[in-house]
């Protein structure tokens, strides 16, 4: 190719970029927001690595200095919140110059910070962290868990040096309520960049006590202090304990993360030492009050079932009095019923002999009356009816031989002029004799004639 | 009549007539009398038979 | 009247009585001595009645 | 009367006194004396019948 | 009165008694006897029903 | 009295005599002898309940 | 007491207790050993609760 190329010495370009950006930022500073990655001092003079991102992407990054005399008018500025902002992880909100140094390349010069964007962004990445622990299912492991009635074995992790953790002690130890606690401690730094690695290795460590609870304090600290115990890796220990955990991380207004990770939070140290001796004091008294309750309720079972015989007596008293009176009336009635059926046999007997007697006189005067009256007349009677009839018979028979008489009476023939013949006084139709020549007799009613038989003719 | 003739007597001869007329047996001459006999006796014994009847009677009126 | 006679007895001689008359066994001469019998024992018959039932009032009134 | 009757005898002797009487089996001349019989019966009875409703009253009293 | 004879079986005999008086099929001459047997039954059920309640009495005070 | 009863036992068959007594199913013969029990049980019942409260004071007067 | 009672069982029985008594389901028969029961319960929590451990064991884990 072409050897007439036109060329600069690098001092010439490095000196050309620095007009330019020179030229375009100058000494003009800029407010930017970037999280501080890494940090190192030297010579009182802070050196940062600054970076940006987006959806976890680098998409900048860029080293930033601090020189000696701007992080001592900050330290005065910020006090100890300094220190605390410039943790790596931080994001912060820096006031910056661009800085083009032919040697050492592009960077910023920082020359203040605002705390107040790092506390939003301590609350952004808060809010990350629950939202996260909540999706890996972590938030609620600690609150399923069932926290023992009595926590009297406890695993202590904290720093003995703050007060928060004295105070713990104090209170479990020196209160009217409950004291025999056991108290396994694990100290550990609370604060610091080693903080959350020693806090996590604490709480693994106290997980493998057989303890009835973890209790993890601080006691208190600023805002900042206490943005170790929104750490991701802190919250999953802590979910990951088989242990319960009880939290008294000592603020006021916010909460960390860890209080929402742990089964149950306390504002300080010392509300966790009250609630584990209160709590075994609320057992003692239920207990206290189950059993009087018992005993009272007993009591009055044996009281009422007591007062149940008291009637019973009156009760069979009554009965048995209803059923000897029901008997005894029982007896009077038959009794009363025995005089009846007697009085009555003898009444009905009474009047069976009257009515016979009266049967006896009224049969005999029948029979007296009918002799009287019927049978002796009777015979009466028919003795003159008889007697009248032989009477009768002979007046007939008498009538009967004077008729007789009155047709035989011969003379009464003579008189009308008849007559009887006969021979020798006996009549001719009776005459057995020779009649010729015997002398007849002929009877009239004037006198007799006398003739002899001559002829005869039959 | 015979204060002492019974009636059963009386009666007696009185049948013992009618026979003997019957029998045409009373003689001729004796014929008057024996029929007056024997109307007397019907006559006692009628006269016999209303005492008796009398004497009934007066017992039976008194009973 | 024999005061011996019971009153069955006054009784059968009545009754003998009544059945000879019915017989026709009675004479004429006899019947009204023989009525005045029967007769005789009615009257004594019922005077006995007469004697019992008072007694029997006699009884009962007694009683 | 007989001490050693009961009163069902008496009873019973009575009642066919009764029913012979009713029957007209009893002759004229027992009549009174059976008539006096069973009003003899009856008073007997009658008096048993006092003398065991008396025993009675006194069980019954003193009970 | 026997000893060995129930309260029940006393009551039974006296309803017995009673029945038959009732239905008057007790004869004068037992009559006196058997009330006399019913007044002592119910004498001795009278008895039985007072040492009864004597006895219960005492067992109710000493409750 | 038997020493196996139960407390519920003795209470328901003393319920069970109580209801008989009521209803008047017991009989004169066994009367007695039934309230005794009747008597008994409610003892034994009462001597349950005192001894049970007994041991109960004794835990409470412990506690 | 079985040593394997933990304190929530100890207080649920109890208050299992202190239920059915209110209830009336123990009978007078079980009030006794029931309530000793409920007393053997609350001197066995407070003892353990007073008992004296020396340090809390560390448990071996599994992994």
């Amino acid at each position: 190719m072409s050897t007439t190329k036109k060329s600069y010495t690098l001092t010439q370009l490095v000196a050309s970029i620095k007009k330019v950006l020179n030229r375009t930022y100058g000494e003009q500073s800029y407010w930017v927001t970037g999280e501080l990655v890494k940090l190192n001092m030297k010579g009182g003079h802070y050196y940062l690595e600054l970076a940006d991102s987006v959806n976890g992407i680098n998409t900048a990054q860029m080293k930033a200095t601090i020189w000696r005399t701007q992080v001592l008018a900050l330290q005065q500025n910020l006090g100890e919140e300094f220190r605390q902002l410039l943790q790596p992880g931080n994001r912060l909100l820096f006031r910056v110059t661009v800085t083009f140094h032919e040697i050492y390349g592009l960077s910023l010069t920082i020359l203040d910070l605002d705390p107040a964007f790092t506390y939003g962004e301590i609350e952004l990445k808060k809010k990350q962290t629950i939202e996260r622990l909540q999706r890996e299912g972590l938030l609620n492991v600690q609150k399923q868990m069932r926290l023992p009635l009595i926590m009297k074995k406890i695993v202590l992790v904290g720093s003995p040096d703050t007060s928060g953790y004295r105070d713990f002690l104090t209170e479990l130890k020196q209160n009217r309520i409950f004291t025999n606690f056991v108290i396994q401690e694990i100290p550990t730094t609370v604060q610091g960049d080693k903080a959350v690695t020693e806090i996590c290795a604490a709480l693994l460590e106290a997980d493998n006590y057989a303890a009835d609870a973890i209790v993890l304090i601080r006691g208190g600290g600023s805002k900042m202090d206490l943005n170790v115990f929104n750490d991701y890796e802190i919250c999953r220990t802590i979910a990951q304990l088989h242990l319960p955990l009880l939290t008294g991380i000592g603020h006021e207004t916010d909460e960390v993360v860890a209080d929402l990770v742990a089964h149950t939070k306390h504002i300080t140290p010392t509300a966790v030492a009250k609630f584990l001796y209160i709590r075994v004091g609320t057992f003692r008294s239920d207990l206290q009050t189950g059993l009087d309750r018992i005993l009272t309720q007993a009591l009055s079972s044996l009281a009422s079932a007591t007062e149940q015989f008291t009637n019973t007596n009156k009760f069979l008293t009554h009965y048995f009095q209803n059923i000897i009176t029901d008997y005894r009336s029982d007896l009077q009635a038959k009794l009363h019923r025995i005089e009846v059926g007697t009085n009555e046999i003898l009444a009905e007997q009474r009047a069976l002999l009257d009515l016979s007697l009266e049967k006896s006189v009224v049969a005999a005067g029948h029979c007296l009356h009918i002799v009287q009256t019927i049978e002796l007349p009777a015979i009466l009677e028919k003795m003159v009816l008889r007697s009248t009839n032989l009477i009768e018979i002979q007046r007939l028979e008498l009538l009967n031989l004077q008729e007789k008489v009155a047709v035989l009476n011969p003379l009464k023939l003579l008189k009308v002029g008849y007559t009887i013949s006969s021979i020798a006084n006996t009549d001719l139709s009776q005459y057995k004799g020779e009649f010729i020549g015997q002398e007849l007799q002929t009877l009239t009613d004037q006198f007799t004639v006398y003739s002899t038989i001559t002829k005869i003719q039959k | 009549m015979e204060r002492q003739l019974t009636y059963e007597e009386a009666l007696s001869e009185l049948q013992g007539i009618v026979k003997k007329l019957e029998n045409k047996e009373v003689k001729i001459d004796e014929l008057a009398s024996t029929v007056a006999r024997a109307n007397q006796l019907v006559e006692y014994c009628q006269s016999k038979l209303q005492q008796t009847e009398a004497e009934i009677q007066k017992i039976v009126k008194k009973g």
